[in-house]
């Protein structure tokens, strides 16, 4: 049975209703990581938010940026975060006060900015086509003519960058070597 | 054309005009500058030998100077001067900044006292310094002291000169605190660092406004401008008070004279260079050098005048009371000063430059004697603790009367000669309350000067049981000789006849663009005129100022100035007149004297200096306000930036629509 | 007739609205993982924005899913070396606590 | 083929920093050796920018633009580098820190600082502006037994990673208003509006300045400089100080001097007032700082608000002010490292600080060490002969020549400049005119250490008695 175009009795299309869906769980889910007290469920409040927005990207026609969302931001930085929360959760952490006294003033300032971004980016004046429904899919063609294209170079310097960063955050991260600083300290709280 | 010119002119070789210098020119700045780097890599291992690179290469570059400083004042290097491109500092764009180096008669005349003054400061610290633990480190120090300094002097470009101006300020407060193990010299080293800095902020301003308004600091093509009508009004008042601002700083004028006295920490030879005879004089020779932007300003111009004599009058007063001998000599050279930016200021371009000739030779002379004074008491300065030396150290009495005399203005020794030109043209322009302040000035002048030769070498010897007073070595006497000799005649040398001197001849084309903007035309010198009773009244004054001096300070206690003054009455007044001359003594120089003189030394100590720390003070603590912002966490800084980023938000919304 | 989901401006507000919500996260939590979390979600908002822009901009048709890719690779650089200075000055304060990190303040 | 010779220099850093890895995995016991490699792959490097110095080349569709411009600053970046890797080892192997990993992430980082000089799209750059930084992050936190280190790394982490996403979140509207990534098109783009700035760009440039604003470290966007300064391992604050920054400029050059120049009436009013803020905070709290690393933090915002002039100028149109910016920035480098250095020798053993007191005497105990101090601090003070001197003068100058704002802004650097005189006067005050401390403050230096003096003395000094050549050099790199 087909569906009908619009979502019965309220008379919103299902793009829509899927866009107010998504978005939703994403404000949703970002404010319950910013507001939320238990640490370890804010990181998984995390990875509901980051789904949404993949879901979001998969209505923008970009299934395989969808993808790569889920493969590196789900499956590698979320459970990279999640293994940090582990691993810096003391006994002794305070786990109630999870807001800095400022917190009122940053709301307010956060609140200012969204009310600006509102009303300059909803405001319209972008040379932006309108689609029935959603944005038709965009192939993996268009895709990689661009990051083969005028972005290769940045590809492959994201590489570097990747590269970069894992070398000096084991360096950072990993406990010191015999024979630097601090080892035989580390010796003995082993 | 007087006979003395004549016989100059046929004694220097060069008789053709030449309007590029010579190729050895440079060399003027690249032999101390070689000297300073030589004796900074190898001084230290030369010992009590560091002095020989760095006296030869200054007495080469005397020698130099003179075989281009002689044509230039005679006026065989042509009106304008004679210029040696050497490179293009920086050319980009409109921006393009060249070093080169001029010489002109107004060049002529500052390398004249810089080198001849500067070359025996040299000789004169081979003796004075030589127990010195930094004696290598000392002439290190000067010679780079002379290479900043004649680059200020030869520089044809505002940017160098700018640059030079720095460093000279630089050399010199490596100088002043060149005892740095006592804390006075380190402080005074400091201050004056930071006050001249004060008035270059002005200098700089001055020079930003010539580059917005003519694209160039290049010397020559700046006052082509300013005399072609394109910088007037109050825009060029203000471009000249700025940059009289510099000259303020580094002339020690009021009220950035703070720093000069307190200089009087570092070693004598220096007070002698850089406090009387060069770096203070840098400033008249900045004001003088642009004399058409001045020119182009009447406002400015009476602001020079102003501040030029009231600093005059006010250092004298307080030099009455000074008991220190090098701070005596300080507040002289202040006052003196006052009297050379007071000439500029009424628009007697020549005068000043020829005093600032004159005064650069008998003051230097009168520092180096006070530092063969001090050498011979061991190194006491007080003059209460002296007296009598005249015929313990009788080379530097004579050399130092010598300075006397010619600073008191009696002719016909040199100070009488440019003082008289001064006054007298203040006079003529119209500036009757700069010739009378400066003629009370000069009565001043010869009487604090007896007062302080009074207190050193006549009457008995206050001096401590175990010093033994003793002249100094040949080094340090040559040159006191050396300098006396100019100190005696450089005055008729260049300045007579008067208003038809070498020194008028070759300054004027220099000022003629200046003294056509201001309307001042020179008319013939008549002794037997307006020109003859004005000399006549500074001479009297003088000698007033000289006679009172002398009666005063011939002896030391109070009860024999009284006792004298009792016994000579009869010859000069009569009862009456006695009682007077008593008790206006006694009034005037005693009481009111000492009540002005306080008053002015503690207006320049609490209120002026207090003014100057008091910006220190002011920006201190305005730093430690802004320090609280930084609290040290990482979310108040945040919040700091989101905050910036809704403010910049909202302010590009409101200016971009 | 799609009202929201064909437009632009929805896509670009959601953005704004999950960037602001991000720094205030930023602003307010005292936990460094927490503020590296707010982050993350600030520059997921900025991906938002980015897609929209390649899906409904026609003269960037393409260009937004690369340009999103390299963001994504940027983020994943950036939390690997944040989460390992968190761990190195966790080591040594043993707080993850931000505001007790106030020894160096002049 | 051509493309790879083309962004060579790109390739060179990147290998020799594969090349220092894969050296400290070989002979892991020699700890100068990684040092080794990455100097001989700076000098390869330094080589082919040269031989690049001639014209314009571009490769890879347009995405890197090599030529006089790229071979300047890669020039100038791999001599930051190569000093702070003369610098450094004293430093750091006294306190255990290994070589390889250091000498790979400056190396890195280089690597983001040409790319920042040849990038012609709004991507290309926002890589490049990541790979600079965020070595640094790791760089700042190297000492990671140091609770200030760590302390002023995660400081710089957050607040960097904060103000990236402010900045791309810019970008990215940018790229959306104007539909394009290239910053000339952009420019184009935005010449052609007529009726004022829409809003959606009014935000993205209010993102845009505040990103760039915190990569330079302007006031009021500058809280992480001093903490980050201060913990850090001193030459690598040198390396910070400079690099980075730097780097940062050229960020500014390519967004508001080529991208956002239409919309120059638009941010001049903005960033004249951050400039005037930038310098004089700087200065102000720099005077009250008792610890020297500290104070010459606080100085360091203080040149950024000098540097910012020539932004201001060039925008105003001009042209000399990126010339200024580019001078500026070798005599900064050269003088700022090597006012670090002299720090780095001070801290010879692990655990001293640096308070003014500590160096009370030290002209006499070692004099040509205070000596060398001294001429960087003149040199920062802005005295000649030295290269601060002119840098500053050719700045200011330049906004004189452009008016308006400009020159209220050059009056304002002018006063301030006056005030730093009292800050940089009173270290070499204690200097030279201090009785010597108690506390007994290491002096030793190494070849390499005194190498890396040396050439920053060198380069100071000969900047400015001869600031023509470079200066040349800069114009011609404009050129392009």
């Amino acid at each position: 049975m087909p569906l009908p175009d619009t979502l019965p009795l309220i008379g919103i299309t299902w793009a829509d209703a899927l866009f107010m869906l998504l978005g939703g769980v994403a404000v949703a889910g970002a404010l319950g990581v910013v507001l939320g007290r238990d640490i370890i469920r804010n990181g998984l409040l995390l990875i509901l938010t980051l789904g949404a927005i993949a879901g979001i990207y998969v209505m923008l026609g970009a299934a395989i940026l969808a993808g790569a969302q889920v493969l590196v931001y789900i499956g590698a930085i979320s459970v990279l975060i999640l293994f940090a929360i582990m691993l810096t959760q003391s006994k002794a952490a305070p786990a109630k006060l999870n807001f800095q006294t400022q917190a009122v003033p940053a709301a307010l300032i956060s609140a200012l900015l969204a009310l600006i971004f509102a009303v300059t980016l909803g405001g319209g004046g972008w040379n932006a086509t309108v689609f029935d429904g959603t944005p038709p899919p965009e192939g993996t063609r268009g895709a990689a003519d661009a990051l083969f294209g005028p972005y290769l170079l940045a590809f492959e310097v994201a590489s570097v960058l990747l590269l970069a960063a894992v070398i000096g955050g084991i360096y950072l991260a990993s406990l010191p070597r015999a024979g630097q600083i601090g080892a035989e300290e580390e010796e003995e709280r082993r | 054309m007087s006979l003395i010119t004549a016989l100059i002119r046929a004694a220097s070789e060069s008789g053709e005009p030449a309007a590029v210098l010579p190729e050895y020119a440079p060399l003027l700045l690249l032999l101390p500058l070689g000297g300073f780097l030589l004796t900074a890599a190898i001084g230290r291992r030369l010992g009590k030998l560091a002095h020989i690179v760095p006296l030869l290469a200054i007495v080469a570059t005397w020698a130099l100077s003179m075989s281009l400083a002689v044509p230039a004042l005679l006026g065989d290097l042509g009106e304008a001067g004679a210029s040696r491109e050497l490179f293009t500092w920086i050319a980009s764009g409109d921006l393009t900044f060249s070093m080169g180096i001029h010489v002109d008669a107004l060049t002529g005349a500052l390398l004249l006292v810089v080198t001849t003054v500067g070359a025996l400061v040299h000789l004169y610290s081979v003796g004075y310094m030589s127990h010195d633990p930094g004696y290598w480190r000392f002439f290190a120090y000067l010679n780079l002291f002379m290479f900043s300094m004649l680059l200020l002097v030869l520089a044809s470009n505002l940017l160098v000169v700018f640059a030079a101006w720095e460093l000279v300020g630089l050399s010199s407060y490596l100088l002043i605190g060149f005892w740095y193990t006592k804390r006075e010299p380190g402080l005074a080293a400091k201050k004056a660092f930071i006050t001249n800095r004060v008035g270059d902020v002005g200098f700089a301003l001055g020079l930003m406004g010539l580059v917005a308004v003519f694209g160039t600091l290049d010397i020559p093509t700046v006052l082509a401008g300013v005399a072609a009508g394109e910088l007037t009004g109050t825009a060029a008042t203000v471009i000249a008070l700025l940059i009289f601002c510099g000259a303020v700083g580094k002339s020690a004028q009021f009220p950035l004279h703070v720093w000069l006295p307190d200089a009087m920490e570092g070693p004598t030879p220096v007070s002698a260079l850089i406090h009387a005879a060069t770096m203070v004089n840098a400033g008249v020779y900045l004001v003088a050098r642009m004399s058409p932007l001045f020119a182009a300003s009447p406002e400015a111009m009476l602001v020079v005048a102003a501040i030029g004599i009231f600093t005059a009058i006010f250092a004298a007063s307080i030099a009455f009371t000074q008991t220190d001998i090098k701070r005596v000599l300080a507040f002289s050279t202040l006052s003196q000063l006052g009297y050379m930016f007071a000439a500029l200021g009424v628009g007697a371009w020549v005068p000043a430059i020829f005093h600032l000739i004159t005064h650069g030779f008998f003051k230097g002379l009168l520092f180096l004697g006070s530092g063969s004074v001090i050498h011979a008491v061991d190194g006491e300065q007080e003059m209460p603790k002296m007296g009598g030396l005249a015929k313990k150290i009788p080379i530097t009495y004579a050399t130092m009367l010598i300075g006397t005399i010619a600073i008191a203005g009696l002719p016909p020794l040199a100070g009488f000669w440019s003082k008289d030109e001064i006054l007298g043209e203040a006079f003529k322009f119209g500036y009757t309350w700069v010739w009378l302040v400066g003629l009370v000035v000069a009565g001043a002048t010869a009487f604090y000067m007896f007062r302080l030769m009074g207190l050193t070498f006549w009457g008995k010897s206050r001096i401590r049981e175990d010093v033994h007073p003793h002249e100094s070595p040949w080094t340090m006497t040559l040159p006191l000789i050396l300098l006396a000799i100019p100190s005696i005649g450089i005055g008729v040398l260049l300045g007579f006849p008067v208003a038809d001197g070498i020194i008028v001849h070759g300054l004027e084309p220099i000022f003629h663009t200046a003294n056509e903007m201001l309307g001042h035309e020179h008319a013939k010198w008549q002794l037997f005129g307006i020109d003859g009773i004005l000399m006549l009244a500074s001479v009297t004054v003088a000698s007033i100022g000289t006679a009172i001096g002398v009666r005063l300070f011939r002896s030391d206690n109070g009860d024999r100035i009284r006792a004298i003054t009792a016994r000579l009455q009869p010859l000069y007044v009569g009862s009456k007149g006695r009682w007077f001359f008593d008790d206006l003594n006694d009034l005037i120089f005693v009481r009111l004297g000492g009540r002005v003189a306080h008053a002015a030394w503690w207006f320049d100590r609490r209120i002026v200096d207090g003014a100057v720390n008091g910006v220190g003070a002011l920006t201190s603590s305005g730093g430690r306000g802004l320090r609280q912002i930084q609290t040290g966490r990482v979310q108040n800084y945040a919040l700091g930036i989101a905050l910036g980023l809704a403010a910049m938000a909202i302010a590009y919304l409101v200016i971009g629509s | 007739m799609s009202m929201i989901a064909g437009h632009l401006e929805p896509y670009l507000v959601l953005s704004g609205l999950l960037f602001s919500i991000g720094s205030f996260g930023f602003l307010a939590r005292r936990n460094a993982i927490s503020m590296l979390m707010s982050v993350e979600i600030m520059l997921n908002a900025v991906n938002i924005a980015v897609v929209a822009f390649g899906a409904f901009v026609p003269a960037l048709a393409g260009q937004g899913i690369a340009f999103a890719m390299l963001i994504i690779a940027v983020a994943a650089a950036e939390a690997t070396v944040g989460l390992a200075i968190i761990i190195a000055i966790y080591r040594n304060r043993k707080t993850p606590l931000v505001d007790e990190y106030d020894t160096m303040r002049q | 083929m051509n493309d790879l010779l083309t962004i060579a220099p790109l390739l060179s850093v990147g290998l020799t920093a594969v090349a220092v890895l894969l050296s400290d995995a070989i002979t892991p016991n020699r700890k100068y050796a990684p040092i080794s490699v990455a100097l001989a792959g700076l000098g390869i490097t330094a080589w082919i920018l040269l031989q690049q110095s001639g014209g314009v080349v571009t490769a890879l569709n347009g995405a890197y633009v090599g030529g006089p411009f790229v071979a300047y600053l890669g020039l100038l970046g791999a001599a930051i580098v190569a000093i702070t890797l003369l610098i450094s080892p004293d430093h750091l192997f006294a306190r255990g820190y290994p070589s390889a990993e250091f000498a790979a992430t400056l190396l890195f980082a280089l690597c983001g600082t040409i790319l920042l000089a040849a990038a012609a799209d709004l991507v290309t750059l926002f890589i490049a502006l990541e790979l600079m930084v965020i070595p640094g992050y790791l760089l700042a936190g190297f000492a990671k037994r140091d609770p200030l280190s760590t302390e002023g790394a995660v400081k710089y982490f957050l607040l960097g990673s904060f103000s990236s996403a402010i900045l791309l979140f810019g970008i990215v509207l940018l790229w959306g208003a104007t539909g394009t990534a290239s910053l000339t098109e952009i420019a184009m783009s935005l010449t052609s509006l007529t009726t004022g700035v829409p809003p959606a760009v009014a935000v993205a440039l209010a993102l845009i300045t505040t990103g760039s604003a915190f990569k330079i470290a302007a006031v009021p966007f500058h809280y992480w400089t001093p903490d980050a300064y201060q913990g850090s391992p001193t030459p690598i604050t040198g390396y910070l100080s400079v690099g980075p920054k730097i780097g940062a400029f050229v960020l500014l050059i390519k967004l508001f001097l080529i991208a956002l120049l239409p919309l120059a009436d638009v941010w001049i009013p903005v960033m004249v007032i951050l400039a005037a803020a930038t310098m004089t905070l700087g200065n102000l709290v720099a005077l009250t700082q008792g610890n020297v690393k500290r104070m010459l933090a606080y100085s360091s915002i203080a040149h950024t608000g000098y540097l910012m002039v020539g932004i201001v100028a060039a925008g105003a149109g001009e042209a000399s002010g990126i010339a200024g910016i580019l001078f500026y920035g070798a005599a900064y480098a050269l003088m700022n490292l090597g006012a670090f250095a002299f720090l780095a020798v001070i801290q010879g053993r692990p655990g001293a600080t640096v308070q003014l007191s500590d160096l009370a005497g030290l002209g006499r105990k070692h004099p040509q060490i205070a000596l060398l101090a001294a001429l960087f601090l003149l040199s920062l003070t802005g005295i000649p002969p030295t290269a601060g001197f002119f840098a500053k003068a050719y700045v200011i100058l330049s906004a004189v020549q452009a008016g308006g704002l400009a020159a209220v802004l050059a009056i304002v650097a002018v006063l301030n400049a006056a005030i730093a005189a009292f800050y940089y006067l009173r270290v070499i005050v204690y200097l030279f005119m201090r009785d010597p401390a108690e506390t007994d403050v290491q002096v030793a230096t190494s070849p390499l250490l005194r190498a890396g003096l040396l050439i920053a003395a060198a380069g100071t000094i000969l900047l400015g008695l001869l600031p023509g050549g470079l200066i040349e050099a800069v114009v011609q790199a404009l050129a392009s």
